[in-house]
């Protein structure tokens, strides 16, 4: 036997984290950690519906599954961006802010 | 058959002069525009007398059809279409445009023909739509490319206004016509004519009816929506600004006969009267805006909205009589104004400004053809019997002294009174212009007088103007049946 | 053959104003001429035979014309319509437009735009004649704009000269801003009846018994007054009665002959008309007749006064039309309901005649002297033999010496005020005392012009009239004295239907007014212009109509133009700033907009997305 | 390891068969899939025949665009339907017209995008992992956008969708400039984070509904239960939200001009097109059961529609860059595209994907042209006037074709006949708003009609001016045949749609 | 309480508290270490909540694939080791960060708990299950899932492989050679 209570509280612990550090880091990759905390937030109500017996098909265990393959994808591509972009600026400060750049919205290109 | 013809000959005309034929000569896009122009009159023509309709399906997913027909409300608006299509053809022969090719000045102008036929004929709420939507481009674009070569800042601020300010008004209009549409089940106007608004609730019919008339009065332009009017007339070249006035405006109030009126009368009812007084202070407000207007061509757009004060008013009452009126006055005014700037536009040209401040030799001395035209012209304007323009006003007051049983009796009179004194200002502004421009001593500097095909324009139009004056019968019969449909027999 | 001959009596004109239209242009003057004074002696032609085909029966003829207009609720049958009355005053009507056009064809021969004045006097008058015909208030309105137009172009004609711009626009404006009231009335008259046609309008606003009180419903007296007031305010303004009264005076800018045409029997008598068509309904207004009754009381003093201090004797005969008007719209003011409008009509019809002979005697006489100011005609009359005694004939008529044709008319509308006064009416006696009043001055300022035109001190002047005017002239002065002669023989025929008859009594006061004033004035004059002797500086002042002129520009040109001037600060600055304010709300938007994503930051972004959701979600939760 | 799992999709479901197949119907996913293994696979084998792969891309491209039309051929209550289970539980793949419509707008519009970014064509051509990298992407994403439009089931609703946007991440970056670099990071944060919104709402969903699959009838019971109905509609809402981002709607619509700019045109054509029919199609088979749920989805739809063309119109209104201005131009028009949701009722899907497509086409025609002036040598200036508005000066005089296709696009962007699709496609989207009664965004989509037109016309007068006033004329001998074709082919759509409305309008019913 | 909210809570305090370190911490790699601990203990849950395979293959991916991933990337991108306040935003920032993520937390616990009702009992899936509907019901869009990783290798790779735009020009070719190998690398 056991509460539901407890998975789903922390979940929302987990996507209050997750969201708190998206907003309150300037380096992409920590962005990165921030959305992870997020997935497994989704992820640990998955698996406690799955606990629950409330779904078919075992979707909670497999909709997991899913969702960490695709976490898994989007890391390596950001990352590969990531790194692109660290080569080209030198850092991957979401903030910094290149002028010539932040220009270009004035058709002065 | 006759009502595509008048429809697909000008439009294919019209394209082929903007892909294939986007080089021809003048003349060659001259005899190529007058042809279809004139097949398109013939075709109107035969299709007032004969009445026939058109019914095929387009988009069948919206219910949108290809209906067309003729009716005493529109025929007379597409005889005049047809007709000013024909004569500002004509009235290009002698003056090359500038600013753009001939080609795209002549499909232009068959365009705004084509646009303004189809939503004359249209007998689909949303086909009315689109149809009131297709003139706007190429309005636009003898406004900001053909238009006054002197100042390109004021043609694009006047294309602007124009396209901007009617887009708001017919996308409102829009929007009425498919909450009609939703509430009523159908868009066919005719039926949407005949159920007159049953089974709707009068606050759902206030709501649309305000809905059309407010994107509808933009078009008008009943006063305070009326500010894109004058600069676009001043800048618009000749040809651009008869359609302006003449078709243009007309499908406005065409608009408010069609829509709101027939359909939603009861929520028409409930908006008249606000509707009205709006037309009168129009009336008031055009004639005392003319009165110290300094640009001619802004005089006469201002005079407009006066004019269509008189359209709005005989609209608003709800009886046959107003309504008769209304369409008089619509048709009237097209004619009066188109022959307005005719003159007003060649005063222009010959000038290089419309300027009334400016001291020049007075027409009736150098020039007594232009000088006749635009006497009559003023006259007709200001409303004097025996021409165009008294029959649609008098009858207007007339109608707003006895409006209909569910008008409050006590406004609309003081409205009739109030455009009653319009009239005055209508002499005094169009009395003002003759003393000016018409009358007076200077012999110099001397200007052409019109000739060639400004003339032909000019004289017919001249002689549409007495005709309708002197003979008012045939165009109020035209329209009597079909008003008696809209409005209903007197009780 | 009656109806052929009403209808043509009105086409006839109109027929003549196009065609003169079109050969406006020619150089030669001589087929414009041929037309409108051939055209204008076919008219009279058909006014004769109207005349004679309606005769002596009391019938009203109809007549159609076009077809009728159906107006939606509105009918409008657009007839015409032959009485005894009609006839006369259009044969009255046609005789004075053929005498206009003959001598205007003398007159302004070397004028280049002759051609379309003759066309636009044809015109006059085929407006008039269309008011006199008209049985349908719709044909009156027609009538009476149309001519309000041609005295615009006519007073104009010589629009090089400012003045007559200025007075052509001021004459259009005044009648035009009086006209409201005539087109309200004709649309109240109108409304009550359904139909625009007269014995429609009579039936439905007349005070008659109903006969079947369930059949016709009463008519509402204050709409019915409203209608009548607002009816005699368009034709004071026509009229030139006061407050309307001074574009008349400046109207003589305009040509001579136009100037006979608007004042003898065409325009400015209209009003007289149109009101004797519509009595019985105007009887029922009591405050309509007491407008009239005031303001053509007031009128007929003032302007009599003013007429006698004129400098110009061509404005001194504008001041007496309009004191002669006065006279006659009192009459209707004034007359008794069962006594009909005949006074006034009377004195229509004799005020036709003797006008247009002074005008056009003063017309040629200026010719030959070169003006019309009392200086410059100063006994102009004593080279005239042909024209000396026509004016003199016209004079005595105008100031009412027995037995010419203005005191048979001037007599019948004493004799109305004082069979009104006899009804017990107040209006009649004010109307009574202004007339006896206007007597002793009308004489007064007859005498005046007799004396200045014919002063024997002055040096004598060549005789100029055997070689400059032409046989039509000669013939129509001629036509016009005799008329003016024995025109009053006419309330013997059954010719005008009048109800009312001279009163001795008063007949015999007023000449003996006239001849103590005529004495008075000669005795004060003393072979010198009485004017001068009487008036002395202070002529400029009647000059210029003790400066109305002033009154309307101050109170009513000024503020309307400074409204003009606030409408269009208006549009610009409140209606069409929401245009532009929203224009540049869009631009200021889009540049701030584009100033707050110019960092374009990608945690910005971020925030953005997380925000929005948090927003759309609070927003969800609330609305749950 | 990619042969053997491709290979397994068709020997595995024999094996231990819960679903049926019927490949026809997965087709439209499966042929630009299985191209897009096919083109590396090329790259391996012949490395140098560079146009071979984009070929093969096209012909993949074109097959599945005539696969669609059986599916387009149904009526809406009779979807092709694959991937089914035993009785009661139905299947988890359905294409009906609307999903079968929108599948033929993803796959056509990919196929503009393949041909535009023809190998060799640009002279800016540096991408990095070469063409075949390009084409492979492309058909993965597209298969992505295919997939998700039919998708019935959270798994393959949540691959399909991440499939369509991974490679567009990557398609920004390819460029390897720094503002390609700025637009790729900020697609892959604000995607990240969406991606994770997203899981999150299908968590919810699960949690809320107890069932995998986006099923109207479990929707309607979770709904009916109170607490359940708010999990449910607070995942919907975070679905909702996720596909704001991939929609462009404001506040999620950041990286859209930085992406744009940042991306070559042809992939920029490819965000505003291809991917928006992915989101769209995913936005749909969420909405959907939703039918029903009432004021706060209603709402929160409303919103992000009235804020997103309110805000999309107004900066694209002070834009200089034409695809800067497309960009802000999207993020109106999604909200155009939402705006028909916001009353979910039956007329909604079709409104909101007719809309979509309508726009797809026009948005097409508007990228073709500007890839080709930006890719064309000039007279004098530099090499990326086209990158300005000035550099259209009188476009339509000194090049028809292009002026006209660019003009006819822009007219039908602002809804202005002769763009007539535009403006029918204004009258389908708002006639839901207006049959449900909401004024107030009804009043708000007008205002935008008319900021819109501003904006298109705005552009469209300088292809009217004299050629001559341009800064520097461009000279435009010929157009590679590709982007010819290109141009052809969506000129040609916008043209017939707009003869014929009921061409597009016809697919959704 | 039943023993097996008692695990829960546990192993869930310490997924909070590792949680709250990975997003706080000024080290930029403990931050990502802190995520190893928070990432295993959520592994932790789902074997408490009887989530085996699950469990195994969090610990497998993310922890051994994504974190290692992590940690590479933020040493190629030479993060500071050692504490670094440029790596947060300002304390402003931060404060409207953590009310929105308490907002968050707060929202999503207003609606889950009420309807995590009693204690359920507790549903184990076997990996046997999970394999029959992940290549059963679910194969297609695990069919799926395979394309998308291996476009996001190919994606990856060529993306990482960017060089600056001077270098652009003789880029072309290697690109090609590169792309080329790029589908045997993967196989």
């Amino acid at each position: 036997m056991i509460h539901l209570a407890g998975p789903y509280l922390l979940a929302a612990v987990l996507a209050g984290l997750g969201a708190y550090g998206v907003l309150a880091r300037r380096n992409a990759v920590l962005v990165l950690i921030g959305v992870e905390l997020i997935l497994n937030a989704a992820n640990l109500l998955l698996v406690s519906v799955a606990a629950a017996g409330g779904d078919r098909w075992a979707a909670g265990n497999v909709l997991t599954l899913f969702v960490i393959t695709i976490a898994a994808a989007e890391v390596v591509v950001a990352l590969a961006v990531v790194l692109a972009v660290y080569r080209l600026r030198g850092d991957v400060d979401l903030d910094d802010v290149d002028l010539d750049d932040a220009t270009v919205g004035e058709g002065q290109r | 058959m006759v009502i595509l013809t008048s429809l697909v000959v000008p439009a294919a005309v019209a394209v082929w002069l903007l892909t294939g034929g986007r080089t021809v000569s003048h003349r060659t896009a001259n005899l190529l525009a007058s042809v279809a122009s004139v097949i398109a009159l013939a075709a109107v023509v035969v299709a007032v007398i004969v009445r026939p309709t058109v019914d095929r399906a387009w988009v069948p997913s919206l219910g949108l059809r290809w209906q067309l027909a003729v009716d005493g409300i529109s025929a007379p608006l597409l005889l005049l279409t047809a007709i000013l299509g024909v004569g500002v053809v004509l009235h290009t022969l002698d003056r090359p445009p500038k600013g753009g090719t001939t080609a795209a000045f002549h499909a232009c102008l068959l365009l705004v023909e084509f646009g303004a036929l189809a939503t004359f004929y249209a007998r689909d709420a949303v086909l009315f739509f689109v149809a009131f939507e297709l003139v706007l481009v190429p309005m636009w674009v003898l406004i900001t490319r053909f238009g006054d070569a002197h100042d390109a800042a004021a043609r694009a601020d006047a294309g602007g206004r124009f396209v901007l300010y009617t887009a708001f008004g017919s996308t409102l209009m829009l929007v009425g016509i498919l909450a009609l549409v939703a509430k009523s089940g159908t868009s066919d106007l005719d039926v949407l004519a005949q159920g007159g608004g049953h089974g709707i609730p009068v606050g759902t019919q206030t709501l649309v009816a305000a809905l059309l008339v407010a994107g509808l009065a933009v078009k008008v332009p009943v006063f305070p929506l009326h500010t894109w009017l004058p600069p676009a007339h001043t800048t618009a070249p000749t040809a651009g600004s008869v359609l302006l006035a003449a078709v243009l405006l007309k499908m406005g109030t065409y608009g408010l006969v069609r829509l709101p009126l027939a359909s939603v009368p009861d929520g028409f009812a409930k908006v008249a009267p606000v509707l009205a007084v709006l037309g009168a202070i129009g009336i008031i407000w055009g004639g005392l805006a003319c009165l110290v207007e300094r640009d001619l061509k802004r005089l006469i757009a201002y005079s407009s909205v006066a004019h269509m004060g008189f359209v709005i008013l005989g609209l608003s009452s709800g009886t046959r009589t107003g309504l008769q009126a209304a369409l008089f006055a619509n048709v009237a005014h097209g004619v009066i104004s188109a022959l307005l700037f005719v003159v007003v536009g060649g005063l222009k040209e010959r000038w290089g400004s419309a300027d009334l401040e400016t001291a020049r030799a007075a027409l009736r001395e150098v020039t007594p053809r232009l000088g006749f035209a635009l006497i009559v012209g003023l006259a007709a304007s200001l409303g004097l019997p025996g021409l165009a323009g008294f029959w649609g006003e008098f009858l207007s007051v007339y109608a707003a002294w006895s409006p209909a049983a569910d008008r409050p009796e006590g406004l609309f009179r003081t409205l009739a009174v109030v455009a009653a004194m319009g009239t005055v200002l209508a002499a005094a502004y169009a009395l003002r212009v003759a003393r000016t421009v018409w009358a007076g001593e200077r012999t110099a500097p001397p200007i052409e007088d019109s000739r060639d095909s400004e003339w032909d324009v000019i004289a017919v139009l001249v002689v549409a103007v007495l005709l309708l004056g002197i003979a008012p019968g045939p165009l109020l019969a035209m329209t009597g049946d079909a008003v008696t449909t809209i409005v209903g027999a007197a009780p | 053959m009656s109806a052929a001959a009403v209808r043509l009596v009105v086409l006839v004109p109109t027929v003549a104003a196009l065609i003169g239209l079109l050969l406006a242009r020619r150089i030669d003057p001589r087929a414009a001429r041929f037309v409108a004074v051939g055209a204008s002696l076919l008219a009279v032609v058909m006014a004769l035979l109207q005349v004679i085909a309606v005769g002596g029966s009391s019938r009203v003829t109809i007549v159609h014309t076009i077809p009728a207009l159906e107006a939606g609720e509105l009918r409008i049958p657009l007839e015409l319509q032959a009485t005894v009355g009609t006839a006369t005053i259009a044969l009255v009507v046609a005789i004075v437009g053929w005498a206009v056009q003959a001598f205007a064809g003398w007159y302004l021969r070397e004028d280049d735009r002759y051609g379309i004045f003759a066309a636009t006097v044809s015109l006059f008058t085929a407006a008039m004649l269309l008011v006199v015909q008209s049985a349908d208030l719709v044909l009156t309105l027609v009538g009476w704009e149309v001519m309000g137009w041609c005295s615009y172009l006519l007073i104009g004609h010589w629009s090089r000269n400012e003045s007559a711009r200025r007075a052509a626009l001021k004459a259009f404006l005044v009648t035009r801003l009086a006209d409201v009231g005539f087109v309200l009335g004709v649309v109240i008259l109108a409304a009550g009846a359904g139909s625009t046609a007269y014995p429609q309008v009579l039936q439905a606003w007349a005070a008659t018994d109903c006969p079947d009180a369930g059949a016709c419903a009463a008519p509402n007296a204050t709409l019915r007054t409203a209608a009548m007031v607002l009816l005699v305010i368009g034709i004071l303004g026509k009229s030139g009665m006061v407050p309307f009264h001074d574009w008349l005076p400046d109207a003589m800018e305009g040509p001579t002959p136009a100037s006979a045409l608007i004042h003898a029997a065409t325009m400015v008598a209209a009003g007289t008309f149109v009101i004797a068509q519509l009595f019985d309904v105007f009887a029922a207004s009591e405050g309509a007749r007491w407008l009239l009754a005031l303001s053509t009381a007031v009128t007929m003093v003032y302007a009599a006064v003013l007429a006698f201090g004129q400098s110009d004797l061509k404005r001194l005969l504008a001041y007496s039309t309009l004191s002669q008007v006065a006279l006659m719209l009192s009459a209707l003011a004034v007359a008794p309901a069962d006594e009909g409008p005949g006074a006034g009509v009377l004195h229509l019809y004799s005020h036709a005649f003797f006008k247009a002979l002074l005008f056009l005697a003063i017309g040629w006489l200026s010719v030959t002297v070169g003006g019309t100011a009392a200086t410059a005609m100063r006994g102009g009359l004593r080279g005239h033999l042909f024209i000396r005694p026509a004016m003199f004939v016209g004079l005595l008529s105008l100031a009412g010496v027995p037995p010419l044709v203005g005191f048979v008319s001037k007599e019948h509308v004493l004799a109305a005020a004082e069979a009104g006064a006899a009804d017990g009416q107040a209006r009649a006696w004010i109307v009574l005392l202004a007339g006896l009043l206007t007597v002793v001055l009308t004489a007064a300022y007859c005498m005046r012009a007799w004396l200045v035109l014919d002063d024997l001190t002055a040096a004598d002047i060549e005789r100029h009239d055997a070689d400059t005017a032409t046989f039509p002239v000669r013939a129509l002065v001629t036509v016009l004295t005799i008329l003016t002669l024995v025109g009053g023989l006419v309330v013997f025929t059954p010719l005008l239907d009048l109800g009312g008859h001279i009163g001795w009594l008063v007949a015999l006061l007023s000449v003996l007014l006239i001849v103590g004033a005529g004495l008075a004035v000669r005795s004060l004059a003393n072979g010198e212009d009485p004017a001068v002797q009487i008036v002395g500086a202070r002529m400029p002042l009647f000059d210029n109509g003790f400066g109305v002129d002033r009154l309307y520009v101050d109170y009513v040109a000024r503020p309307v133009v400074a409204l003009a001037h606030l409408v269009v600060f208006l549009d610009r600055e409140v209606v069409d700033a929401y245009v532009r304010g929203a224009a540049a709300a869009a631009s200021l938007g889009g540049s701030g907009g584009q100033r707050a994503h110019r960092a374009e930051r990608a945690s910005s972004g971020l925030a953005w997305v997380v925000a929005g959701v948090v927003a759309v979600a609070l927003a969800g939760v609330a609305l749950w | 390891m990619i042969a053997t799992t491709v290979a397994s999709a068709s020997v595995a479901p024999a094996a231990t068969s819960l679903v049926t197949f019927d490949w026809s119907v997965l087709a439209p996913v499966l042929v630009p899939a299985l191209a897009a293994v096919a083109v590396l696979v090329l790259d391996v084998l012949a490395p140098r025949l560079v146009r071979l792969h984009a070929t093969v891309g096209v012909l993949a491209l074109v097959a599945g665009i005539a696969l669609t039309v059986p599916g387009v051929l149904r009526t809406a209550d009779d979807p092709l339907r694959t991937l089914c289970l035993p009785a009661p539980d139905g299947c988890l793949f359905e294409a009906g017209p609307l999903a079968s419509a929108l599948q033929l707008g993803a796959l056509g519009s990919a196929l503009v995008v393949l041909l535009l970014s023809w190998p060799g064509t640009d002279p800016r051509d540096h991408l990095r992992g070469g063409p075949a990298v390009l084409v492979s992407l492309v058909l993965a994403a597209t298969a992505g956008a295919a997939g998700v439009a039919a998708a019935h089931d959270l798994g393959s609703w949540l691959v399909c969708l991440e499939l369509a946007t991974l490679p567009a991440i990557a398609l920004v970056a390819l460029r390897g400039d720094a503002p390609a670099g700025r637009g790729a990071l900020a697609l892959l944060t604000t995607s990240l984070v969406s991606f994770a919104m997203v899981a999150l709402g299908a968590a919810l969903w699960l949690v809320s509904t107890g069932e995998a699959v986006f099923s109207a009838a479990a929707a309607t019971e979770a709904l009916a239960d109170p607490q359940r109905r708010v999990v449910l509609l607070l995942a919907a809402l975070l679905l909702l939200a996720g596909l704001g981002f991939k929609l462009s709607l404001v506040p999620f619509h950041v990286w859209t001009p930085q992406a744009y700019a940042g991306a070559t045109e042809p992939v920029a054509a490819f965000l505003a097109a291809t991917s928006k029919v992915a989101a769209l199609a995913a936005l749909l088979v969420v909405v959907r059961p939703l039918v029903g749920a009432g004021a706060p989805v209603l709402f929160g739809i409303g919103m992000l529609a009235a804020v997103s063309m309110t805000l999309g119109n107004v900066l694209a209104l002070v834009q200089d860059d034409p695809v800067r201005l497309l960009a802000w131009s999207t993020v109106a028009q999604a909200g155009w595209v939402v705006l028909p949701l916001s009353a979910l009722n039956e007329q909604s899907a079709a409104a909101s994907g007719g809309y979509l497509l309508a726009y797809v086409i026009a948005t097409l025609v508007a990228f073709v042209v500007v890839h080709v002036v930006t890719s064309t040598p000039r007279l004098r200036g530099a090499t990326d006037l086209g990158r300005t508005l000035t550099a259209y000066t009188g476009l339509l005089r000194a090049h028809p074709l292009l002026g006209g296709a660019l003009g006819l696009a822009l007219l039908s962007l602002a809804g202005l006949p002769p763009g007539v699709v535009g403006l029918i496609a204004k009258v389908v989207a708002l006639r839901p708003v207006v049959g449900a009664g909401q004024w107030a965004l009804a009043l708000v989509a007008v205002l935008n009609a008319v900021i819109g037109v501003a904006v298109y016309l705005r552009w469209f007068a300088v292809l009217l001016r004299d050629p001559d006033e341009g800064p520097a004329r461009p000279v435009i001998r010929s157009i590679p045949r590709p982007a010819l074709a290109a141009l052809v082919l969506s000129g040609a759509a916008l043209v017939a749609t707009s003869v014929m409305p009921q061409l597009l309008l016809g697919l959704l019913d | 309480m039943t023993a097996l909210d008692v695990a829960f809570a546990a192993v869930g305090l310490i997924t909070a508290a590792s949680g709250l370190l990975a997003v706080t911490t000024r080290h930029v790699v403990h931050a990502a270490l802190w995520l190893v601990v928070c990432l295993g203990a959520v592994a932790g849950c789902y074997l408490v909540l009887g989530a085996e395979f699950v469990a195994l293959v969090q610990l497998l991916v993310y922890v051994g694939a994504i974190v290692v991933l992590v940690l590479f990337a933020l040493m190629l991108t030479r993060a500071p080791i050692g504490p670094n306040s440029e790596i947060s935003t300002s304390r402003l920032h931060r404060v409207l960060a953590g009310v929105l993520g308490a907002g968050v937390t707060a929202l999503l616990a207003a609606a889950l708990v009420p309807i995590a009702g009693p204690a359920v009992e507790r549903h184990d899936t076997s990996t046997t299950q999970v394999a029959e509907q992940l290549f059963g019901t679910w194969v297609w869009p695990f069919e799926i899932l395979s394309l998308l990783l291996l476009v996001a290798l190919i994606a990856a790779m060529a993306v990482s492989r960017m060089t600056r735009p001077e270098q652009a020009a003789d880029e072309v070719q290697a690109a090609q050679v590169q792309a080329a190998q790029t589908p045997s690398e993967s196989a």
